[in-house]
C-alpha cells in the first residue's frame, strides 16, 4: 500500500512539474526586469517588482486593473449566483422529470454549446445596445448567465443520484421543489461547486465578449484590462509587466479555487445510505 | 369500505411481468403480512402501493379513492425500504427527523420525537452520525425509525428486521405491534421470517411468481394450506412431501416409502389418481419396534438444543426431515424406523391443489 | 374480513398492553389516530396533481427563458444569416445554400477541415486519457494533494490570451524557456512554432494545458459519485489499480466521461485564441483551422453570411461527433 | 464637443497618440470646444470590436485603421466619405501630404481616409557582424547580388550566425514579393481590374527566381523565424527584412544590448528601386453626427501638423512639411529611410486587395515551403488573383 | 500452524473503538460464525481479515504469515459483503465472473462456472439483468455467487442469507455446508440467524462491543455459557434471568419468584451473595397442582404450530418466556404454575461470570 502511495506521488509530481514549467516562468519572470526576456534562461539574473508596481499603480490610458478586478468580481459574483439559480432546477428537471419536450430542449441546449461563440456576437451587440447596455457591467453580465455547460454537467450527476433517495424522501412527505432542494441539491453539492468554480473562471476568464461590450474603465474586465496593458508599450519590452498583471490578477481565483477544492472533493456519495 | 384495496393489479418492467391479477382488501388498522419465495414481488406490490412504482394495469384504492396515480405524499404512507434508502447527507438524527420538518413540525418536538423512537431503537447514541458511519443493522434501525415517526394511515414495511440479531428483533417485533395497537394504522409487512409473519399477521398473503396463493390467518395457513406450495412454504423445516399414486392395494397408497394407515385412507380420492401426500417434520415420532409407518437412513442431525432437525433418506430414495425432541437417540447412519399422527397428514392432487 | 383466531388477536394486543412498557407509549402519542397525515380525500390534492404537471416548467422555464433570448436567438440568426449574401450592415441578397456550396467548393476549407480534424485527432485522445488518468491519481487523499491539484488547476485562472503569449516567447527556439529545460536535460530543442509539421502540436500542447484543469474538475466531482465499496468488492475479486481503472473506474465514469469528451470535441473544433496569438494561422497555413477562417471571413473581409456558414458547419461536425458519442456510450 | 477615437496603436505608437490626444484635449481641443476620447485597442481586437460597433451602428467618431481596409469599409458602407468642403473647413490639404498615402485612402472616387503615416519595408542590418566578416559597416547592401554577398559573407562567421532573415509567410511574404515585383513592373492589374497585367507572368517569375537564389544560397534560418528581432539583438543574424515600425525594437535593443544596427532601403533586384508601404488612415464610421465630424477633423487636422513627433514611432511621415523640419533632418534612420519615398508603392485601393494579398500570401507560404516551384508558384497566383478579381 | 490468527487485534475510526483486544485462532478448514448484537463489530472484524480496513493495532496472520499490510487480493479471501457492492454496470454472470475474468480464466470456462453456480443459486434465468433490475434477494445471491465461484483460502460471509426465504435459506445453507466440505476452505460467517449458527458452525466466536465473550462449539454456547451475555444471546428464546441473593433460608435464594430446591442449593456460592439465575425457556413445563417452583400470569401467547411460546409475569413483577409443548392448555390472563429441571439451571455471579 505504502508503494503505491509513493508511486502515486511520483507521477504527480512529474505531471505537476511539467505543468507547472510555464507557470513557473510566468511567475519568475514577472519579477524580472524587462530586458531580461531578450536574454532567455530559465531563472532570470536580475530582481524587480517594478512590474507589479506598474500593474497596480500605472492607470496607462484610465487602464486600472485593481479598477478591472472590482469589475470582475462584482460581474463573476452576479453571473455564478445568476447561473447557478438557473442552471440547477432546470438540470435537474432535464435529469428526472418527465415533461412534454424535454429531451427537444435538451438537444437544442447542447447544440448552441457546439456553435462557435463568436457567432452571437454581433446579434447580442446589438440586443444589448438596444436594451442601452453597452459599456455596462449588467451588459457583460447578461449574455453570460445562458451558459450550457452547467446544464450539461449538473443533469449528467443529478441522473446518477439513487432513484430511491427521491423515492425516501416523497414518502416522507416531500413536495417536488422540497425532493429537489433538500435531497438531490446536497447530494449533487460536488457538482453544483465544480459548476460554480468552471463558471467563476469563465467569468474572469472571459474575453471577447467583454472586449467588445466595454469601452471604459468603469466595466472593463481583468483580461480586457490586461489586453489594454499588453498593448501599452512594445509587446517584448512588456512582456514582464503583461505576466505580472497575468499573475496578479488570477490571485483571486486561485485562492477561491483552493477554498473551493476542498467543496468538490468532500462531497458525499450520495449511494453510501443505500444498501 | 376497505382502507386498502387491490383490483387485478399487474405490472410490467417491460417484458417482464412480475405480479399478475392481484387482488387484496385490507381493512382499516389490519397487520396484513406478505411472505412468498424471494423475487416473487412483494417488494414490487409494497411500492405500488406507496406509490412509487406506476400500475401497470388494474386499480388500486386507498380509503375508498383510486389512487393509482396519486403522489406518494398525498397517500398517507410511509415505508421501510429494503435498501434502507438512506440520506447520505443528513446525520440519524436527520433522518428520522426529515419527515417531520418537512410537515413543519416545531423543531423541539421534532427533536424529542426524534430521541424518543431513537430510543426504542437502542440507538440514542448514534444520532449524530451519518449513515456511512454505522453497521448494517444499525442501518436499517434508522430506516424503520424514520417510518415510525410520521403517523400515517398506512405502514410499509420490507422486511424491515431482516439484519438485526435475534433479541433486537424480538424486541423490534413488540415494539412495532405496539405501535400498531396504539395507532390502529394500518400495516403491510414483508418478511421471510416465519416467526414474525406467524406472531404478528392478522392475515398472511402468500405471493408466487407475482400471484397470491393463500390468504388466509396464520394458523389458517399452516393448518389448512390451500396448495402444496403454501404448505411447503409456511413452516418449519419444510413441510415433507410423498408422491404417491391411489391404489387399492395394501394401504390405499402405491408409494415405495409411505404405509398409508387407516386414517388417510378414508379421505383417499378414487383408486389410480395421482396425489401428493404432505406431512410435517413435527408430526413425526420415533417408532417403537414393530409400529414403524416410515424407514430410513439418518444422514444429517442438527441439534438445536430444544429440539433435534434430522434428515433422514428413505430406501425409496425420498429426503425427509423430522424435527424429534432434543434428547433422541439419532445419529448419523442409524437406520431409524417412524411414525405419524395420521389426522395431520395432508393430501394434494397432482396440480398441487389441496385434497384433504 | 376473514376470521382470526381470537388468541392471535390477544397476542398482538398484549404485545402493547404488556404492564412493562404501557407505562408510556414511546414511539406514537395518544392523539395520534386523529392528527394522522393528509387524507387523500383531502380537496387541495386535485390541485396539487395540476401544480405536478407544471412544475418541471416552472423549474426549466427560467433558464429557457434566459436561453432562448441570449443564446437561442443569436443563434438562431447566425443560421438565418448563413443563408444569405449578408454585409457588415445586414442582408444584401437572399442566396440559398450558396455559402455552403462556395465553401465545399473551395480548397481554403478544405484544408482548413484537415487541419481542424488533425488538431481534434491529436488534442481528444490527449484530453481524455491525460485528464481520467490525473482526476484518478488526484482523486484520493494523499500528503501535498492539494498542491497538485492546484498546479493542475492554474492554468484555468490564467486567461487564454496571456498564456498564449507566455507560450509564445517559452517555445522560442532561441531564447524559450523549454527548449533551455530541453537542453539542461540533455534533450533537443525543437522550433515548436515555426515548422508546419510542429506548430499544430504544439497549439494542441497549449490548448491541452490550458483546458486539462477544467476536464479533470468535472472528472473529480465524478469520481466522488463512485461508491468506495465497489473498490473494495474489486480488490476482493484480485483487480489490480490498472484494472480497477479499467473496469470499475471508466465504466461508472462514463457518463462524466461523456461530458468531457463532448467538451474536448468542442475545444478541439473552436479552438481559437491559442491560434490567433500564437500562431496566427501559420507558419504557412499550416495552422488555419476552421475558426481562423471564420473569423477572417466575418470579422476581416465581412462575409458575414460566409462566416456563419463556417460556424453553421463547425456546429455540424461537432454535433455529429456528439450524437456518435452519446450512441456509443449508451450502448454500454 | 465630446468625440470617441479608437486606434489600433500599441507600443509606442500607443504612447505617442495618447500623448497627443492629451496634448490636443487640453489645448487645441479646449480651444474649439472638442474633446477626444481616446481608446487603444489591442490590434488583434480591434477589428472585431470596431465591426461589432460598427454593424450595430455604435461605431466611435473617428478611428485609424491600415490604409488596406479602407476599401473593405467603404465598400460596406461603413464609411462615410470626406467632402471637399469639409477638408478646406478643416484646413487639410491632399497636396501637403505624400501623394501615394493620400491615394490609399481613396476608393472609387471618393476620399474616405486622411493618412497619418506610412511604413515601408526595407533591410536592418547588423554592423558589428558587417566588420567582423570584413564589410564596410557603412555602405549597406543596395541590391540583390549585394544583399546576399554580404550574407554569404556572414553567414560563415559561424553556426549559429545566420547570414540574413526574410519573411516566409505571413503578411511580409507578400508585402516583400509586391516591394521585388514593382521593381520589375509598376502594374499588378489589368486597366479594368478583373485580371492580371500583361507581364504579370515574367516579372512574377523573376521575383521568384530572385527568392530562389536567395534560398539556394542557404544563408538564412530554415524555418520561419517569428521573432527576428531577437535573434538580431543577440548578433545572431546579419540583415533583416522588415519594416520601418519595428525601427523602436531595434533602437531599444541597441540601448540595452548595445547593439549596432543600421538601416537601408529595400534592396533593387528589378528595373528600378521600389518598395511596398501601407499608411494609417484616418476614417470617420457612418453615423456621426455633424458635429463629431467636425471635431473630429479639427482633431485630424492638429495631428497632422504634428507629424514629427510620430514618425518617431517608427514611421515615415506622410505630411510633406516634415521633412524640411530640422529636428526631422537630425535623426539618421528616419531620414535614410525616408528617402526612399518617392519610390513607395501602395497595394491597388480596391475591395479584392484583401483576397488577393491572401492568395499571394498562400502561393508564397507554399513556395517557401518546398510544396510548388517557380512555375507552379507563378501559375497559382495567375489563376489565384484572377479568381478574386 | 492456524490458517488465519488474530493477536490482540484492535480497531478505531477516529475516537470511536469498535474492536478491542481480539484474539482469535481459526484452523484451516474450520467452519467460524460471529454472532453478536447490531453494531458490535462483526463486519469490522471480517473487513479487517480481508484487508479493506486498516488493523489499528495488534496482528493479523494467514498461514502463518503477518498481513496486516497485505493487498487484500494477495491475501486469497472471498468476501459476501452485507450491503453486497454489485457491480452496477455488470449482469448477474458479469459480476459472478468477474474475479475470474481477473485471472484470466479461458471465457468458456468462466461461463460454465457461471451457469453452474447460478444453477446452485436457482438464478439461471437471471444471468443477464443487471442488479438494479433485480429484486433485494436476488441481489443478495448474486453476492453469494460472486463469493464462492473462486476458490480462495478463505471466505468470508457477512449475513449472506438474511434476505431470502426460509426455504432458500435452507438449500443455500446445505449449499454452503456443501461447499465447504468439498473445498476444505476456511469460513467465517456472520448471521443473526440461531439456526445457521448452530447447526454450520465449527466454532461461535460471540462478540459484544467489539469484544469477545466467549469462543466455543454450538453446543458448549448453548450448554455452558461463560457469562451472562452469552447465555443470554444464545437460545431462542432469550433464557430468563432472575436476580436474588444467597440466602441461609428457605431454598437457599432470597428471590420474589424462585424456590431453588435442592438440586440447586448444592451449587450454591456462600450466603450473601448476589447472583443471577438462568432457566432457558425450554426448561420449564407446566406443573401439576402443588409441584409449583415458579407461578406467574400468562400475558402473551404465541403458538407456532410446532411449539407455543408463552409469555407470564410473575409476582415479583418479572417477565418470564417459557417455550411449551403445541398444545399446552395456556390462554391470556391465566394464573399459571411452573416446574423446571433443576440440572438445567445456570448460575453467574454479579459480574455476569458463570458460576455453576
Ligand atoms: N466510519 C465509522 N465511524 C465511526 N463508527 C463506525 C464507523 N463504521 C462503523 N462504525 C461503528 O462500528 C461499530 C461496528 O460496526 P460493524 O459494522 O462492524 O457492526 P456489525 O457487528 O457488523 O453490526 P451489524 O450486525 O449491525 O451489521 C458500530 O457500532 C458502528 O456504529
Ligand atoms: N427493473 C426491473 N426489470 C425487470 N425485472 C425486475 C425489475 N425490478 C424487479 N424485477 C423483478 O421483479 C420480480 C419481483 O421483484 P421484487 O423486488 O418485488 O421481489 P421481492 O418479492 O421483493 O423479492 P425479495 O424477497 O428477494 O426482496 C423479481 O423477480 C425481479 O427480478
Ligand atoms: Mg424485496
Ligand atoms: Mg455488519
Amino acid at each position: 500500500m505504502r508503494r503505491k502511495q509513493t508511486l502515486r506521488w511520483t507521477a504527480l509530481l512529474v505531471i505537476s512539474l511539467l505543468w507547472i514549467l510555464p507557470v513557473a516562468s510566468l511567475i519568475l519572470f514577472s519579477f524580472a526586469p524587462p530586458a531580461e526576456v531578450l536574454s532567455g534562461g530559465i531563472i532570470p539574473s536580475d530582481w524587480t517588482f517594478g512590474n507589479y508596481e506598474k500593474v497596480v499603480t500605472d492607470a496607462g490610458r484610465g487602464v486600472s486593473i485593481p479598477q478591472a478586478m472590482w469589475n470582475s468580481t462584482v460581474i463573476m459574483l452576479v453571473q455564478v449566483i445568476g447561473v447557478l439559480l438557473l442552471d440547477v432546477p432546470a438540470a435537474y428537471a432535464f435529469a428526472r422529470l418527465r415533461f412534454w419536450g424535454r429531451d427537444l430542449f435538451f438537444f437544442a441546449t447542447l447544440l448552441t454549446l457546439m456553435m462557435p461563440g463568436i457567432l452571437e456576437i454581433i446579434s447580442l451587440y446589438e440586443m444589448m445596445s438596444g436594451m442601452g447596455l453597452v459599456d455596462t457591467r449588467m451588459g457583460v453580465i447578461l449574455p453570460g448567465l445562458a451558459r450550457v455547460i452547467g446544464i450539461f454537467i449538473l443533469r449528467q450527476f443529478f441522473r446518477q443520484v439513487p432513484k430511491e433517495l427521491e423515492e425516501a424522501a416523497r414518502m416522507d412527505g416531500a413536495t417536488n421543489f422540497q425532493v429537489f432542494l433538500r435531497i438531490m441539491v446536497p447530494l449533487a453539492a460536488p457538482a453544483i461547486t465544480t459548476v460554480a468554480i468552471i463558471t467563476a473562471l469563465y467569468s474572469w476568464n472571459n474575453f471577447l465578449w467583454p472586449l467588445v461590450i466595454t469601452n471604459t474603465p468603469g466595466s472593463m474586465t481583468v483580461p480586457v484590462a490586461v489586453s489594454y496593458l499588453s498593448a501599452d508599450t512594445s509587446a517584448v519590452l512588456n512582456y514582464t509587466v503583461i505576466l505580472a498583471a497575468a499573475f496578479f490578477t488570477s490571485l483571486p481565483m486561485i485562492i477561491l479555487f483552493l477554498f473551493g477544492q476542498r467543496w468538490i472533493v468532500q462531497g458525499m456519495r450520495p449511494t453510501s445510505g443505500i444498501k | 369500505m376497505a382502507e386498502l384495496e387491490l383490483e387485478n393489479v399487474g405490472k410490467s418492467f417491460g417484458a417482464v411481468e412480475v405480479i399478475r391479477n392481484f387482488n387484496l382488501s385490507v381493512e382499516e388498522g389490519e397487520f396484513v403480512v406478505f411472505v412468498g419465495p424471494s423475487g416473487c414481488g412483494k417488494s414490487t406490490l409494497l411500492r405500488m402501493i406507496a406509490g412509487l412504482e406506476d400500475i401497470t394495469s388494474g386499480e388500486l384504492r386507498i380509503g375508498g379513492r383510486k389512487c393509482n396515480n396519486v403522489e406518494p405524499r398525498e397517500r398517507g404512507t410511509a415505508m421501510v425500504f429494503q435498501s434502507y434508502a438512506l440520506y447520505p447527507h443528513m446525520t440519524v438524527a436527520g433522518n428520522m427527523g426529515f419527515g417531520l420538518k418537512l410537515s413543519r413540525t416545531p423543531k423541539a418536538e421534532i427533536r424529542e420525537r426524534v430521541e424518543r423512537v431513537a430510543k426504542v431503537l437502542q440507538m440514542e447514541h448514534l444520532l449524530d452520525r451519518k449513515p456511512s458511519e454505522l453497521s448494517g443493522g444499525q442501518r436499517q434501525r434508522v430506516a424503520i425509525g424514520r417510518a415510525i415517526i410520521r403517523q400515517p394511515r398506512v405502514f410499509l414495511f420490507d422486511e424491515p428486521l431482516s439484519n438485526l440479531d435475534a433479541a433486537l428483533r424480538v424486541d423490534m417485533r413488540m415494539e412495532l405491534s405496539k405501535l400498531h395497537a396504539e395507532l390502529g394504522a394500518t400495516m403491510i409487512y414483508v418478511t421471510h421470517d416465519q416467526v414474525e409473519a406467524m406472531t404478528m399477521a392478522d392475515k398472511i398473503v402468500v405471493l408466487k411468481d407475482g400471484e397470491v396463493q393463500q390468504v388466509g390467518s396464520p394458523l389458517e395457513l399452516y393448518g389448512n394450506p390451500a396448495n402444496l406450495f403454501v404448505a411447503g412454504f409456511i413452516g418449519s423445516p419444510k413441510m415433507n412431501f410423498f408422491d404417491a399414486t391411489v391404489s387399492s392395494g395394501r394401504d390405499g397408497l402405491d408409494s415405495p416409502d409411505l404405509k398409508a394407515g387407516p386414517a388417510i385412507e378414508a379421505q383417499l380420492p378414487p383408486p389410480g389418481t395421482e396425489i401428493t401426500v404432505g406431512i410435517r417434520p413435527q408430526a413425526f415420532a420415533l417408532a417403537e419396534p414393530g409400529t414403524e409407518m416410515l424407514t430410513g437412513e439418518v444422514s444429517l442431525v442438527e441439534r438445536l438444543g430444544d429440539q433435534t432437525i434430522t434428515e433422514l433418506h428413505t430406501p425409496g430414495g425420498k429426503r425427509l426431515m423430522t424435527v424429534l425432541p432434543p434428547e433422541a437417540p439419532v445419529a448419523m447412519g442409524d437406520r431409524v424406523g417412524l411414525t405419524f399422527d395420521p389426522s395431520k397428514v395432508l393430501l394434494f392432487d397432482a396440480n398441487g391443489r389441496r385434497l384433504a | 374480513m376473514p376470521a382470526v383466531p381470537t388468541w392471535i388477536r390477544r397476542c398482538r394486543t398484549s404485545f402493547a398492553a404488556s404492564p412493562a412498557n404501557s407505562k408510556t407509549s414511546h414511539i406514537a402519542d395518544r392523539q395520534a389516530p386523529t392528527a394522522r397525515g393528509l387524507s387523500p380525500l383531502d380537496p387541495k390534492a386535485a390541485g396539487e396533481m395540476k401544480n405536478n404537471r407544471l412544475f418541471p416548467y416552472l423549474m426549466v422555464a427560467p433558464y429557457l427563458l434566459t436561453f432562448g433570448v441570449f443564446l437561442g436567438y443569436p443563434i438562431l440568426r447566425a443560421v438565418w444569416i448563413s443563408l444569405f449574401d449578408w454585409g457588415i450592415f445586414g442582408p444584401n441578397e437572399f442566396v440559398g445554400l450558396a455559402n455552403y456550396i462556395d465553401l465545399f467548393t473551395d480548397d481554403r476549407f478544405w484544408a482548413s477541415f484537415f487541419i481542424t480534424g488533425t488538431f481534434a485527432l491529436m488534442y481528444v485522445p490527449m484530453v481524455m486519457i491525460l485528464s481520467v488518468v490525473i482526476a484518478v491519481l488526484l482523486h484520493r487523499a494523499l500528503p501535498g494533494i492539494s498542491i497538485f491539484r492546484t498546479v493542475i488547476f492554474f492554468p484555468l485562472v490564467v486567461n487564454v490570451a496571456v498564456a498564449a503569449i507566455a507560450f509564445n516567447w517559452l517555445f522560442q527556439p532561441e531564447v524559450g524557456t523549454i527548449n533551455a529545460v530541453l537542453d539542461a536535460l540533455g534533450l533537443p530543442g525543437q522550433e515548436w512554432l515555426s515548422r508546419p509539421g510542429w506548430a499544430l502540436f504544439t497549439v494542441s500542447l497549449v490548448t491541452l494545458w490550458i483546458n486539462l484543469g477544467f476536464m479533470v474538475i468535472i472528472l473529480l466531482a465524478g469520481l466522488e459519485n463512485i461508491p468506495d465499496d465497489l473498490y473494495e468488492a474489486a480488490r476482493l475479486d484480485g483487480s489490480n489499480a490498472f484494472q480497477d481503472l479499467i473496469y470499475i473506474t471508466i465504466p461508472l465514469l462514463l457518463p462524466i466521461m461523456l461530458i468531457v469528451m463532448v467538451l474536448s470535441i468542442v475545444h478541439a473544433f473552436q479552438v481559437f485564441g491559442e491560434v490567433l496569438i500564437m500562431t496566427n494561422g501559420g507558419p504557412f497555413g499550416s495552422t488555419t483551422v476552421l475558426t481562423m477562417l471564420l473569423y477572417e471571413e466575418g470579422f476581416r473581409d465581412f462575409a458575414l453570411g460566409r462566416a456563419a456558414a463556417i460556424g453553421v458547419i463547425i456546429t455540424i461536425i461537432i454535433a455529429a461527433l456528439s450524437f456518435i458519442q452519446f450512441r456509443v456510450f449508451r450502448q454500454r | 464637443q465630446s468625440i470617441d477615437f479608437w486606434t489600433l496603436f500599441t507600443g509606442p505608437d500607443g504612447e505617442a497618440i495618447s500623448d497627443m490626444v492629451a496634448e490636443f484635449n487640453e489645448s487645441a481641443g479646449a480651444d474649439a470646444d472638442v474633446e477626444v476620447n481616446l481608446l487603444v485597442i489591442p490590434w488583434d481586437d480591434f477589428n472585431t470590436k470596431l465591426s461589432v460597433s460598427m454593424a450595430s451602428g455604435q461605431a466611435p467618431a473617428l478611428t485609424i485603421v491600415n490604409s488596406d481596409r479602407v476599401p473593405i469599409y467603404a465598400n460596406q458602407g461603413a464609411l462615410e466619405a470626406f467632402t471637399a468642403e469639409e477638408l478646406e473647413t478643416a484646413g487639410i490639404n491632399k497636396d501637403d501630404y505624400i501623394a501615394a498615402s493620400w491615394d490609399a485612402g481613396m476608393f472609387e472616387g471618393e476620399q474616405y481616409g486622411v493618412p497619418l503615416g506610412m511604413f515601408p519595408r526595407h533591410i536592418y542590418y547588423n554592423k558589428a557582424l558587417f566588420e567582423q566578416a570584413g564589410l564596410d559597416p557603412e555602405s549597406p547592401p543596395t541590391t540583390g547580388e549585394e544583399v546576399l554577398a554580404a550574407a554569404e559573407a556572414i553567414e560563415a562567421l559561424g553556426d549559429d550566425v545566420h547570414g540574413m532573415i526574410f519573411a516566409k509567410s505571413g503578411s511580409g511574404a507578400f508585402r516583400d514579393f509586391y516591394s521585388r515585383y514593382w521593381q520589375y513592373n509598376p502594374d499588378l492589374y489589368n486597366e479594368d481590374m478583373t485580371d492580371v497585367s500583361d507581364g504579370f507572368e515574367e516579372a512574377a517569375t523573376n521575383v521568384l527566381n530572385d527568392i530562389q537564389a536567395m534560398i539556394d544560397a542557404d544563408v538564412s534560418p530554415e524555418n520561419e523565424v517569428d521573432d527576428p528581432g531577437q535573434l538580431f539583438a543577440q548578433n545572431k543574424v546579419g540583415i533583416v527584412f522588415s519594416q520601418i515600425t519595428d525601427l523602436n525594437l531595434y533602437k531599444a535593443a541597441a540601448e540595452n544590448q548595445g547593439v549596432e544596427y543600421g538601416v537601408a532601403p529595400f534592396p533593387v533586384y528589378g528595373n528600378e528601386p521600389a518598395t511596398f508601404a501601407m499608411a494609417h488612415e484616418f476614417l470617420i464610421p457612418r453615423g456621426a453626427s455633424a458635429e463629431d465630424r467636425a471635431a473630429a477633423l479639427t482633431f485630424i487636422e492638429w495631428v497632422g501638423a504634428r507629424g514629427f513627433e510620430w514618425a518617431m514611432t517608427g514611421k515615415v511621415p506622410s505630411q510633406l512639411a516634415v521633412f524640411e523640419e530640422e529636428r526631422f533632418q537630425a535623426e539618421e534612420d528616419l531620414v535614410t529611410i525616408a528617402d526612399i519615398r518617392d519610390t513607395i508603392h501602395f497595394p491597388p485601393s480596391i475591395v479584392a486587395q484583401p483576397d488577393v494579398d491572401r492568395v499571394v500570401r498562400e502561393a508564397m507560404e507554399a513556395f517557401y515551403a518546398g510544396r510548388a516551384d517557380v512555375d507552379q508558384t507563378v501559375q497559382n497566383l495567375v489563376r489565384g488573383i484572377a479568381s478574386e478579381l
